[in-house]
C-alpha cells in the first residue's frame, strides 16, 4: 500500500517488456513536398521553366541587384555610424523578393526585421527604411496605398496579428490575404505556434513564410528543433506547409502566388519554409565566425540566389556582361538617391515622441510633453 | 431597470454590438456557452458566430490576433477568462497593443477591448481571484478602467469600446451578482479618464476603485469621509484626486491588491509630489499583504477589511 | 513603377494558374498509431491479452473504482458546500489511472488539474485532495517520498517544467523519468508548443500524456484544433506521437510503461494521446447542456472505462456481482474515512498565508505578518 | 584587477560555476557565442554544454524550464537577451517562479535567477531598451536586483545565485562598458536587500537605481546631496531610504522607466506613509515620460538628464 490507496498493483517493470502484442494500426499521415525549379547552376527542365516573359525575368534580377545594393550600403553606412545595428539579408534576396513579387495590392504583409529584399519588391519607399535604421521611428509609416505593418523586432509576436487580419478580412468579406514572414528561430515561439494553431482552427487566408536561413544568432536550425523539416510544421495545426528552395526565385514566388490564390478563394492557410540561408553575421554587432564553420558559408556562397538567375539568363541570351553592369549601376543609382532623400529629412523634435503615444494625450502627458519642449528651447 | 453588472455588461455588448458592426466579440467560451460568467449570454444566438467568437485555448494569439483585427477595421472586445490568465498574453498587450499606434507613426491603430473578471473573494482555485493592474497601469499606450457598480460598467464599457485606443476591462467578480440597481437602456457614456466622487465629505479623501469602492463606501458611514471612485485607472484623474485632498488635507488609498507597487503607490506618490504643503498627516494605504492570494479558506484575511479601512480612517483623523 | 523602387514585374495572377509543371517531391512523412486492447464489449483478442496476473488485474479495477468513489464523493461535498468548485474525472478514470500505474517512484510528476484519478493511483494522500479542493493549500504538499508537482490551474503552463525537470535529470543522470499530463484545450498553449520543442531538441525524458476528453469547457477539440489528431503534432516536434483508447486501462498502461521505459533509457520524448471523455459537467459551475448534446454523451457513456474492464473480468470468472458490491463499499469506506480526516484537521492560521511568500520575509512582510496576527488576536 | 561590467559579471558566473556544480546557465546563444553582450564568453569552453546550454528561442519555455530545473536539484541562471523580451516569461515568473514555494508548500522551491540587460541609451531597435524593473517588483515572491558598477554587479549576483528564491537580475546596459573598476577574484557578497549610501550628504536624500545611478551622482556633485543606490529594488531597504530622508527633509528620486506606476511611486508613498512629518517639500520624481522608449535618435531627450536632476534639486532645496 502507497499511503492510503490501494497499492498500485502493476509492477510497471513487467508491463514494460511484452507492448509487442499490443494491437496498434496507423490512423494518421502526412508528407512534406519540396518545390524548386532552378537548379544552384541555373539549369531548368525545360518542362518546368516558368512562363514569365523575359522582360519580366530580366525585371526580377534587377529588384534582386536592388535588394542587395540596399543591403551593401546598408553595412557601408553602419560602419560609417550613419545607420544603427543593422540585420543584413545576404543571400535571401530570392526568398523575399520571389514572395513578395506574388503578394497583390490589397494583401496585407507583416514583416519581421530582415525582409527589406521583401519590402523593396512590395514597393516600401528606400529611403523609409534607411531611416528606420537609423533610429527614426518614422521610417516605419507605411504609405497609404501599402499595406506593409511595421517591422517586428520581438522573434515571432507578429505572427498572431497576421492570423487577426485574416480573421477580420474572413468576417468582412475583403478578398484579399495575409503574408507573415519570419526566419526558423521564430517556429519555437509559443506564438508561432498560437497562430498558426488559430489560423487552422478558422481556415484563415493566411500565408506564412518561413526564412529559414538556418541560423537564430548562433543557433543552427538543427538546434531550435528536431524536426526533420519545418514545413511539417503545418500538419500539427491541420494545414500544408511545403519547402521551397528559397535561393530559386520562381520557385518560391510560384509557391507563393499559389498559396495566396488558395487563402482568397477560402482554401485556407498554408505554410512555406524557404530553405535558404544567412551568408552574412547575424547583425553588424554579430561576428558569426565565432559560432560557424567558414566551409558551411562557403558552400552556400555557391548557392548564391542571383547568380543562379544570371547563370539562367546568360544561357538563354537574356544577360550579358553590361547588363549586369547597368542593373548594378541603376540599383546603385536608385539607392545613392535614397540615402540622400533620408539624411536629409530633418530630424524629429523631441516632443514628436508624444506624437502617437495615444490618440489623445492624458493631462499628464501633455505637462511631460510642454516641460519636454521647454527643457528643449532652453538648450536651444 | 433594475440589473446586476454581468446583466449590466451584457447590455452594453448588445448594444454596441447593434450599433456597429465593427464590435466583434472573442474568447474561451463566450459563444455558445456565454462566458463562464454567463457575460455574453444570448449575444452569439443574437449576433451569429462570426461576431461572438469562440477561441482556442490561446491567451496570447487572442490577444493577438483582437490587435491585428483592430488594425484591419473591426472593434474587438476579447475577454479573458480570469485574470490570473491574462499574463500569457502580456507580451501581446504590452509590446504590441500598448504601441501600434506609435511603432506605426498612426498608421495603424489599435482599438481594442481586453475584459477580464478580476479580484478576489469568490473562493476560487489559484489565478482566479489576481487584481493586478498596476501592471497594466505602468504601460503607456494602454487605458485600464475598473467599474464600481452595474450603471457605471455600463457606460464605461460603451466609452472602451468607442476609444480609439487599447483598454483593459476590469470587472471585479465579487460585484458581479452583488449589487442590482437601475441601469437605463440606451447610449449613456461614462467618460474615461474622469473620477467619480461616491461620497462627499471634508475630513479625510478616501480613493477606492473596483470591488473595494464597496467596501470604503461602508467604512465611511459615521464619517466625515469623501470617497473617491477612480472608475479609469490608467490614466488616473489626479485631478479631481488632488482636489479633494488639498481639501480635506489627509488621504487614504484603498487597494485590493498587496501592497508594493500597486496603483496606491502612485497615487500618494501623486499627493506627496503635488498636494504635500496641504497635507496634516501621512498617506496611508489599506492594501493586501505583500503575498499571493490565499485559497478560499484565508482569503477573507488577506482582503482589506472594512475594519481595516476604518482603522486607517481613525488614524489618520488623529492628525 | 510602385514608388521608386522598380515595378514588381510579375503579375500574380499570370503566376497563379502555372504552378503543375513545378519540379515537387516528398522529402519528409510522418504517421501516427492507435493502440488498443481491450474492446468497449470487454472483449480483447486473446493474443492480445496482456499479461497481468489476476489478482493484479482486479486491483486495477479496484482502484477505477476508488478513483470514481473519490469523484463522486467531491461532487456531493461540493453541493453541500464543503468544498468549492471541482472539476469531476468521470469517464477519465482508465486513462488517468492506468497512466499512473507505470510511473515508478523514481519519476516525477506535473499534473493539471484533473487528474485526481492518476493523483490516487500515485499514493496521493485523499485527504489532501479534499483539503485542497476545499480551499487550503496544504493540500497541494506532496508528501516528501512522491514526486508529484502542485496541480496546476493555469492550462498547459507546468510543461515546461516537466521539461525542465527532465533537463535537470538528463544534466545530472538521475535515471528517472518525466510526466506531464494535461488536456486537449492546452495543445493550443504556447507553453505546450514551447515544452514539446524543447524536449524533442534535447531529446529529453519526458513522456507527455494528454488527456484528450475531447471537450475545454464548452469548445469541442474540433475547435481547438483543426488536426486530425492530437498525437501528430509531436512529430512537429521530431519524436513520436501515439493515440491510445484513453478508456482502456491496459492499453494505456502499457503504451505509458514502454514511454516511460524509452525516456529513462535515453530514447527521448513521448505524447501519448489518451482519447477519451469527459462524462460531466466541466467543472461543478459549468452546465455542459447549454453547449453540447446528451446524445454525444451517452454514446461515450456506452464506453465506460469500468464497465469494459468489469466485462472482461466477469468474462473470465474473475469478478461477480459480490466482488463488485464489496469493490465499492471497501472504496466508500476509504474515501468516508479521507474526508473524516480532511474536514479534521484544523483550518490554517492567516499568518500562514505568509509562511512559503519566501525563504526569508522582507521587513515588511513581517510587518505586515505582525499587524495580521494582532487584527486577529483582536477579534477573537 | 580592473575590469568593467561585463567582465566582473563573467567572473561572479566563472567563481559560482566552479564553487558549485549544480550551477547551470541557460539562454539564447549563451553558449559558443558567449552571449550576445559576451557575458558568458569562454564559459561553456570552461564547464562544457551540458552547464551553459543554448536554448531554442523560447523565453517562456526558457524560463519555464528553469523552474523546472531549480525545482529538482540545480540553481539555474537564465538569460533573457533584452529585457523586452522578458513579457514573454512573465506568465512563467509570476504565476510560476514566484509562487512554487508557496503552491507546493515548501515542498518545492525556486533558486532562480534570471539575469537581463536592460535600460535605455544603446541606440538599439525597438524593445532594447526597456526599464520595467516595476513590473516584477510587484510580484511576490520575486527579488529585483539592478547593480550600479561591475564591483557591485558581482557581488549581488553571488548574492542572487545563492538566494534560495528566484532573482531578476537586471544588467544596464548603458553601463556594461562605461565604468572600469577594481573588481576582486574570490568571493564577496554584497547582500541582498540592503540599499547602499554612494554618497553622504545632509540637505536631500537622492534615491536612484541601476543606470541612473552614474546620473545622479553627477548631479550631486555641488550639492549637499545624499545619494542611496538602491541595488535591491524588491525588497526594497526603506529603512536606509527613510532614515536618509528623516535627516535631510527632502527627497528626490531617479527613475529611468516612465513616471507613472514606476518604482518611484512606491519609494514616493512609503516615504508619504512613513516619513511625512520630516519632510519639507514634496517627494520628487525625476523620470522618463509616460510613452514607448524612443528609437535613437530621440531617446537622450527622453532618458532622465543630468541637468533634469540638478533641476529637481535646486527645485527641492528652495523649501
Ligand atoms: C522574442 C525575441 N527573443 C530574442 C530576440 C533577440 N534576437 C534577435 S534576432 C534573433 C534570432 C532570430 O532568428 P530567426 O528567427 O531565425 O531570424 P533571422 O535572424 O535568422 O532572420 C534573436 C534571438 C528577439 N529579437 N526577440
Ligand atoms: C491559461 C488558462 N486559460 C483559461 C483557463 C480557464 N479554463 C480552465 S479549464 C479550461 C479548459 C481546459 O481544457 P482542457 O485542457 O481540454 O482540459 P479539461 O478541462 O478538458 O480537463 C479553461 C479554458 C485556465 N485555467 N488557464
Ligand atoms: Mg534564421
Ligand atoms: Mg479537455
Amino acid at each position: 500500500m502507497r499511503r492510503a490507496n490501494p497499492r498500485p498493483p502493476v509492477d510497471s517493470r513487467l508491463s514494460r517488456a511484452k507492448l509487442v502484442s499490443m494491437a496498434e494500426y496507423i490512423i494518421d499521415s502526412m508528407t512534406v513536398k519540396r518545390i524548386e525549379v532552378l537548379d544552384p547552376r541555373g539549369n531548368a527542365d525545360e518542362a518546368l521553366l516558368p512562363p514569365f516573359p523575359d522582360e519580366e525575368i530580366r525585371r526580377i534580377y534587377e529588384l534582386l541587384v536592388l535588394a542587395r545594393a540596399f543591403d551593401e550600403r546598408a553595412l557601408t553606412l553602419q560602419r560609417e555610424g550613419r545607420i544603427g545595428t543593422y540585420p543584413s539579408i545576404l543571400g535571401q534576396e530570392a526568398a523575399q523578393v520571389g514572395s513578395a513579387l506574388a503578394i497583390g495590392k490589397e494583401d496585407r504583409v507583416f514583416p519581421s526585421f530582415r525582409e527589406m529584399g521583401a519590402q523593396i519588391a512590395l514597393g516600401y519607399p528606400i529611403p523609409l527604411l534607411f531611416r528606420y535604421w537609423a533610429g527614426d521611428e518614422r521610417g516605419m509609416r507605411s504609405p497609404d496605398d501599402l499595406d506593409v505593418f511595421p517591422i517586428c523586432v520581438s522573434v515571432g509576436t507578429h505572427l498572431p496579428h497576421a492570423a487577426g487580419a485574416a480573421l477580420a478580412a474572413q468576417l468582412r468579406g475583403d478578398r484579399c490575404a495575409v503574408v507573415a514572414y519570419f526566419g526558423d528561430g521564430a517556429t519555437s515561439k509559443g506564438d508561432f505556434h498560437e497562430a498558426f494553431n488559430m489560423a487552422g482552427v478558422f481556415g484563415l487566408p493566411v500565408v506564412f513564410i518561413c526564412q529559414n536561413n538556418q541560423w537564430a544568432i548562433s543557433v543552427p536550425v538543427e538546434r531550435q528543433t528536431a524536426a526533420k523539416t519545418l514545413a511539417r510544421k503545418a500538419w500539427a495545426y491541420g494545414f500544408e506547409g511545403v519547402q521551397v528552395d528559397g535561393n530559386d526565385v520562381f520557385a518560391v514566388c510560384r509557391a507563393t502566388g499559389a498559396a495566396l490564390e488558395k487563402a482568397r478563394g477560402g482554401g485556407g492557410p498554408t505554410f512555406i519554409e524557404c530553405l535558404t540561408y544567412r551568408l552574412a553575421d547575424h547583425t553588424t554587432a554579430d561576428d558569426a565566425s565565432r559560432y560557424r564553420p567558414d566551409a558551411e558559408v562557403e558552400e552556400w556562397r555557391n548557392r548564391d540566389p542571383l547568380l543562379r538567375l544570371r547563370l539562367f539568363m546568360e544561357r538563354k541570351g537574356l544577360w550579358s556582361d553590361a547588363d549586369e553592369n547597368e542593373a548594378w549601376e541603376r540599383a546603385r543609382g536608385t539607392i545613392d538617391e535614397a540615402v540622400r532623400e533620408a539624411e536629409s529629412a530633418p530630424p524629429p523634435e523631441p516632443g514628436e515622441m508624444f506624437d502617437f503615444a495615444c490618440a489623445n494625450l492624458s493631462p499628464r502627458q501633455q505637462r511631460q510633453r510642454e516641460e519636454l519642449e521647454v527643457r528643449q528651447v532652453r538648450q536651444v | 431597470m433594475q440589473m446586476n453588472m454581468v446583466q449590466a455588461i451584457n447590455l452594453a455588448l448588445r448594444e454596441e454590438m447593434a450599433r456597429d458592426d465593427r464590435v466583434v466579440l472573442l474568447g474561451e467560451d463566450v459563444g455558445k456557452d456565454g462566458g463562464v460568467f454567463r457575460i455574453s449570454e444570448g449575444l452569439q444566438d443574437a449576433f451569429g458566430p462570426q461576431r461572438v467568437i469562440d477561441t482556442p485555448l490561446s491567451e496570447s494569439a487572442l490577444v493577438g490576433a483582437a490587435i491585428g483585427m483592430a488594425a484591419y477595421g473591426l472593434v474587438p472586445v476579447a475577454e479573458i477568462q480570469f485574470m490570473g490568465f491574462i499574463y500569457a498574453a502580456m507580451d501581446q498587450i504590452f509590446s504590441h497593443a500598448a504601441r501600434l499606434r506609435s511603432r506605426s507613426r498612426g498608421r495603424y491603430s489599435c482599438p481594442l477591448v481586453v475584459r477580464t473578471p478580476y479580484g478576489a473573494g469568490i473562493k476560487a482555485p489559484e489565478l482566479h481571484e489576481e487584481s493586478t493592474e498596476a501592471l497594466f497601469c505602468q504601460m503607456p499606450g494602454i487605458k485600464v478602467v475598473a467599474p464600481s457598480g452595474p450603471y457605471l460598467a455600463k457606460g464605461l464599457l460603451l466609452s472602451a469600446i468607442r476609444d480609439p485606443d487599447p483598454v483593459i476591462f476590469l470587472e471585479p467578480t465579487r460585484l458581479y451578482r452583488m449589487i442590482r440597481e437601475e441601469v437605463p437602456e440606451g447610449e449613456y457614456a461614462v467618460p474615461l479618464g474622469k473620477a467619480r466622487i461616491a461620497r462627499e465629505g471634508g475630513a479625510v479623501t478616501v480613493i477606492a476603485w473596483g470591488s473595494m469602492l464597496e467596501r470604503a463606501m461602508k467604512a465611511a458611514e459615521g464619517y466625515d469621509a469623501e470617497v473617491i471612485d477612480l472608475l479609469t485607472l490608467s490614466p488616473f484623474d489626479a485631478e479631481t484626486v488632488l482636489d479633494s485632498v488639498k481639501k480635506s488635507g489627509r488621504a487614504v488609498i484603498v487597494q485590493e491588491a498587496p501592497l508594493t507597487c500597486g496603483l496606491g503607490a502612485e497615487l500618494a506618490a501623486t499627493i506627496a509630489q503635488e498636494a504635500i504643503l496641504h497635507l496634516r498627516g501621512p498617506v496611508l494605504r489599506v492594501a493586501a499583504p505583500d503575498v499571493t492570494v490565499p485559497l478560499a479558506k484565508l482569503v477573507d484575511h488577506y482582503l482589506p477589511s472594512v475594519e481595516r479601512i476604518r482603522a486607517a480612517l481613525d488614524e489618520i483623523l488623529k492628525y
